[in-house]
């Protein structure tokens, strides 16, 4: 799918800036992310990507600049399903089942047409483990639970803080391929990493987030 | 493709609360048993004399019932934080004052409820004389919801903070000295065969209105205090 | 080696003793339902009114096994906890965390019944006097046994450290035991002595005894029970557990 | 027999006390029984997990 | 190469933990405030009649002081746990028992000895007659100690534990009750006029026992409940 | 150095294994190392490292099989000076200064000779940052320090659990360093890694840990 340049880019960032207690913490940055668009943001560690991640979800404001989402500012109030952010913490209960979280996830966030909580564990490869607690499953299944999750909102954008931590080789092709079919169907990801590893299908567009001076 | 209402939202989120509720049903009844070993410590610290005890034992139990809802406070949110389903539940589409209204009726049907209900032995542990029982029963039944609701906007306030029990208890129990004074006054009425009703409507008020205000409160501190 | 010393070897293997304490339970339990019956009906029949009491005194035949069996019950589980902890038996373990519940009903019991024979005789149901203190400490303690064991998820450690609680709280025992000799109290003290001749009617004396035999039985056929039932959960990986199970499964 | 129910007019309190003590020791004899009843089945899933893990289904 | 002594561990340990406390000292003064707030309720939920409060008043500051001293217990060994120091404590060469008493001691220093020096002011509060004052003191003087040597023997049981706050209290309490009832049998003696000897003397007895097994259940108990 | 055979390996393993509640979590391993070696543990996520390390440093009790140190018997009342472990969480206080947080190991642990605090900073590349508090370092910051830590103790056997991870390229290449200068000098280290990055100076022993089926 091809940027079109008519329509307004799913998120926009311009002149975005955040400091904490007067000391900057990254720099403005402008950019825009289209449909059908999966972009890069490299930072060494302290650089500041996962506040970024907070300040593109809404969830802190930004010091200076703003935030657009199709063209309209940014509020948590405004928000209405189309933001799915997967930060450090996965936002999964360690004494519910796989099944049970993500039936949460769809009563709280609502359900992509096409698929069901069953099949999206069987696509992350966790077939079998639908019942076990999920605090028995390993640090890297848990990261698939919460990739199922992702696919099963139906949120345009995805804000995916380092998808990659915790994964071994087969979980980061897992997390590439999801990439593809998500950008293939219009959606759109922004996803950091230190540069350990990367997207690696086709050439993304890598914003490099540098530590403020 | 299917959004989701906000009445399915809630729904998951009280079967979500309570399910995990079920998996730790041990902790469930900590508030319970912490509450009935403070009123037991205090026959051991004052002497067992039947009528000093029943003079003191209604204030005692509500003493016991406010600690104990204190300290289980901080778990209204803690667990959500830690694990990050906190910053789910704010980025999510529906009204997060709904959302944490639905939170604050668990947490009141588990750590309240049970104190309530156990709370007629408790009086009778204490030699609580026979007429204020009701009374003291009509109190509790009006004091803790509104108990639950103004903790869980403080327990808002404080949940980004790594050690915060005594901060919480320091700023909880400020807002809960009205509440325990008319739940006193209904209690010390009852004791003396004075009319009870004035306080008891004075209670009824103030949960009215904080069952409106407080959610909403709650949710403003909570955006404020993860950000 | 000693032969006895043999059979304990096996019997502290856990298929062995699942299958040994399987075939004891069902004796236990015939033992603890006739002594029962006898003691039942020499206690509330064939035993006379009490001059002071009345009828009321009869509780005592299921108030004071009750209450013995509460400290009895709390030593066994002590004994056990420190067999656990010095030479790390898994049976040691098992029967420790297995006597705590059914400890914990028994001093509920002799807490309500004595509650409920104080109305009569002391005019109140609760009175904060040292025995009746002591013994809610002591179901308190039972309780914390209960629930230290079920708030660590590993179920080897869980033990360890419940079984450590139990042998801290072992001090609470003489407290209750000799409380009504150290402090002057309401509760009435020792009548019935293992020296020296008892203080009560021999009428009344034996079915308080057959009524202590029995409950012994039933201690020891529920804590089996139990015990077999946490080794299966305990040994859940093992070829034994699963034979049992399909055999379980045979059966129904 | 009224006589022997009525206890001297304890009843109330005597027969209370044997219930309590009957219905504790019941509680206490049967929960391990049900307990193991779902042990069990727990033990039959988890090897029939395990049996069609290694694909060898019975 | 130096190995370092006994001693020299124990003061690096001291001096790490008074100097984490002065970076926290904010977080030092709550359990005081906390004991105030307890102490300060009960006028609100009793009434104000001097005689009625200056009966229950020593209880009641048993009570607070011993509510505040389990409250704080749960920080003992948590925030050690959390960031790994507890395990290099664990291993390193000199005997565990010594490291944690030391560790005890700041623990009793910061949240036991300000509650002592203000129990004055709240025994004043609570209309305590004057004779029972100094009876107090001394209690809490031999009490305090015990009650943090006894509480960290179960917070280094439940110290593994997630959610242990409730499940702490309801170890702890029971083995709270006897050093209880002897402090409260002190101050009840003396506010009838009787020698007040004993009591002290038992409750000395059982600080000089405690200061020995103590620590060594501690160790024992952390060992089992890290692996 | 060469191993020399006739004294007892610095550390050996035998019939080594441990289970969670009867379930296995590593087989019965057997191994050596000598003095002068550096062997690198392999495994994937949940595979037991974390919890072999544990059982050699003695804080957790194997299930079976036994760990000799210097060829006796290891319990932790027997440890003085030998082991030094470096795990997943750092034990160093956020509130406190990199040097203030040394100075309390050398207490604990006892200093080894020739080195200061101040040094040992200096060579892992934190000169600067002594009287900062920890909190505000980054994560591979806080990593240097513990780091540091390892070189002012006493201790001969290193056991280090993904000494890697956090660190951006050249916090490996400085571990990597400090890993061949404590060989030569005679000391011995067991490291664990996912495999995504390793010890790389000469060929270190590596040792597979599996999953048990
Ligand atoms: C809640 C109330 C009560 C509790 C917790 C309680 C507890 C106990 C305990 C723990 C024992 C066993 C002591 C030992 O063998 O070391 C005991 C024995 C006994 N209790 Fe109670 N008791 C209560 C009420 C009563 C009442 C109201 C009576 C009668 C008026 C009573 C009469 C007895 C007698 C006769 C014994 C046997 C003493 C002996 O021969 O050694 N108890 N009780
Ligand atoms: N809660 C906080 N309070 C104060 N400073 C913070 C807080 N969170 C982060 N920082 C600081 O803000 C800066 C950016 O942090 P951030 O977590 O965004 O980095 P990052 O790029 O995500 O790093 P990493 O690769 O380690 O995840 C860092 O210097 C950090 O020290
Ligand atoms: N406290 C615990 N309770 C129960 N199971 C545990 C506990 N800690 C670890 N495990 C389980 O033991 C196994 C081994 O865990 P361990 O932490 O040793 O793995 P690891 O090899 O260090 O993994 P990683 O690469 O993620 O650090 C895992 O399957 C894990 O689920
Ligand atoms: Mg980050
Ligand atoms: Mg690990």
């Amino acid at each position: 799918m091809n940027p079109d340049p008519d329509t307004p880019p799913l998120l926009e960032a311009r002149g975005l800036a955040f400091a904490r207690n007067d000391e900057p913490i990254f720099g403005p940055i402008d950019f825009a992310l289209r449909h059908g668009e999966v972009v890069l943001m490299e930072g060494d560690n302290g650089s500041g990507k996962t506040t970024l991640l907070k300040v593109l979800s809404g969830l802190v404001e930004p010091s200076a600049g703003a935030v657009l989402l199709n063209g309209e500012p940014l509020t948590l109030a405004r928000l209405s399903h189309q933001v799915a952010l997967l930060g450090h913490l996965l936002g999964l209960k360690g004494e519910l089942s796989p099944l049970q979280n993500l039936r949460f996830a769809i009563g709280l966030g609502g359900l992509r047409a096409g698929i069901t909580p069953n099949q999206a564990l069987l696509s992350v490869g966790l077939e079998g483990f639908e019942e076990v607690p999920l605090r028995q499953l390993s640090a890297g299944q848990k990261k698939r639970v919460a990739l199922a999750r992702l696919l099963l909102v139906p949120a345009a954008l995805w804000l995916l803080d380092e998808p990659y931590a915790n994964l071994d080789r087969e979980g980061i092709a897992l997390v590439n391929r999801l990439l593809e079919v998500h950008a293939r169907r219009g959606g759109a990801a922004l996803i950091t990493s230190h540069g350990a590893y990367a997207y690696t299908s086709g050439t993304p567009r890598r914003i490099p987030l540098k530590a403020v001076a | 493709m299917s959004y989701g209402t906000l009445w399915g939202a809630c729904r998951a989120l009280l079967a979500r609360d309570l399910a995990l509720l079920w998996r730790r049903r041990g902790d469930a009844l900590n508030p319970m048993l912490f509450a009935l070993m403070v009123v037991a410590l205090f026959p051991f610290a004052i002497g067992p004399e039947p009528q000093v005890l029943g003079r003191i034992a209604a204030g005692t139990v509500l003493v016991a019932l406010l600690l104990a809802g204190l300290l289980s406070l901080d778990a209204l949110f803690r667990s959500d934080l830690e694990d990050g389903s906190l910053e789910q539940l704010v980025l999510s589409p529906h009204p997060l004052a709904l959302l944490l209204a639905c939170k604050i009726f668990v947490h009141w049907l588990t750590t309240a409820l049970p104190l309530v209900a156990i709370a007629p032995l408790v009086g009778e542990m204490l030699f609580l004389p026979g007429p204020v029982q009701p009374v003291l029963l009509a109190v509790l039944a009006l004091s803790t919801p509104l108990l639950s609701l103004i903790g869980a906007v403080c327990v808002a306030l404080t949940v980004g903070m790594r050690r915060s029990g005594m901060l919480l208890a320091l700023l909880v129990l400020p807002l809960y000295v009205p509440v325990l004074i008319f739940a006193a006054g209904a209690c010390n009425a009852a004791q003396n065969g004075l009319p009870v009703a004035a306080p008891l409507l004075w209670l009824g008020a103030g949960l009215a209105l904080s069952l409106v205000l407080a959610p909403l409160a709650c949710a403003a501190a909570l955006k404020i205090s993860i950000s | 080696m000693n032969p006895l010393v043999l059979w304990f070897h096996k019997l502290g293997s856990p298929p062995y003793f699942y299958r040994f304490a399987g075939r004891l339970v069902p004796w236990f339990w015939a033992a603890a339902l006739i002594l029962g019956a006898i003691g039942l009906y020499g206690g509330l029949v064939l035993a006379p009114k009490d001059y002071q009491q009345g009828d009321a005194y009869r509780i005592i035949f299921i108030h004071v096994p009750s209450a013995w069996m509460s400290l009895f019950i709390y030593a066994f589980m002590a004994v056990n906890g420190f067999i656990a902890l010095v030479w790390r038996i898994k049976l040691s373990e098992t029967l420790a965390m297995a006597a705590a519940p059914v400890g914990a009903a028994f001093t509920f019991v002799c807490l309500a019944t004595g509650a409920i024979w104080g109305k009569p005789m002391w005019g109140t149901w609760w009175t904060w006097d040292a025995r009746l203190t002591s013994e809610l400490v002591l179901l308190f303690l039972y309780l914390g046994v209960i629930g230290l064991y079920h708030a660590i998820e590993d179920r080897r450690q869980a033990a360890r450290a419940a079984a450590f609680l139990a042998l801290i709280g072992i001090v609470n025992l003489p407290i209750v035991h000799f409380s009504v000799k150290w402090w002057n109290t309401l509760h009435q003290g020792s009548t019935v002595k293992l020296f020296g001749p008892s203080l009560i009617d021999s009428r009344m004396l034996w079915p308080l005894l057959v009524m202590a035999i029995a409950t012994k039985f039933v201690f020891a056929a529920s804590l089996l029970s139990r015990a077999r039932v946490d080794l299966l959960e305990l040994e859940s990986g093992k070829e034994w557990a699963r034979a049992e199970a399909d055999a379980a499964e045979g059966r129904a | 027999m009224n006589e022997f129910f009525s206890m001297g007019g304890y009843g109330g309190f005597v027969w209370s006390a044997y219930a309590i003590f009957f219905v504790a020791l019941a509680i206490d004899a049967f929960a391990p029984l049900v307990r193991k009843k779902r042990v069990l089945r727990e033990l039959r899933g988890r090897s029939r997990r395990e049996r069609a893990k290694t694909g060898d289904m019975p």
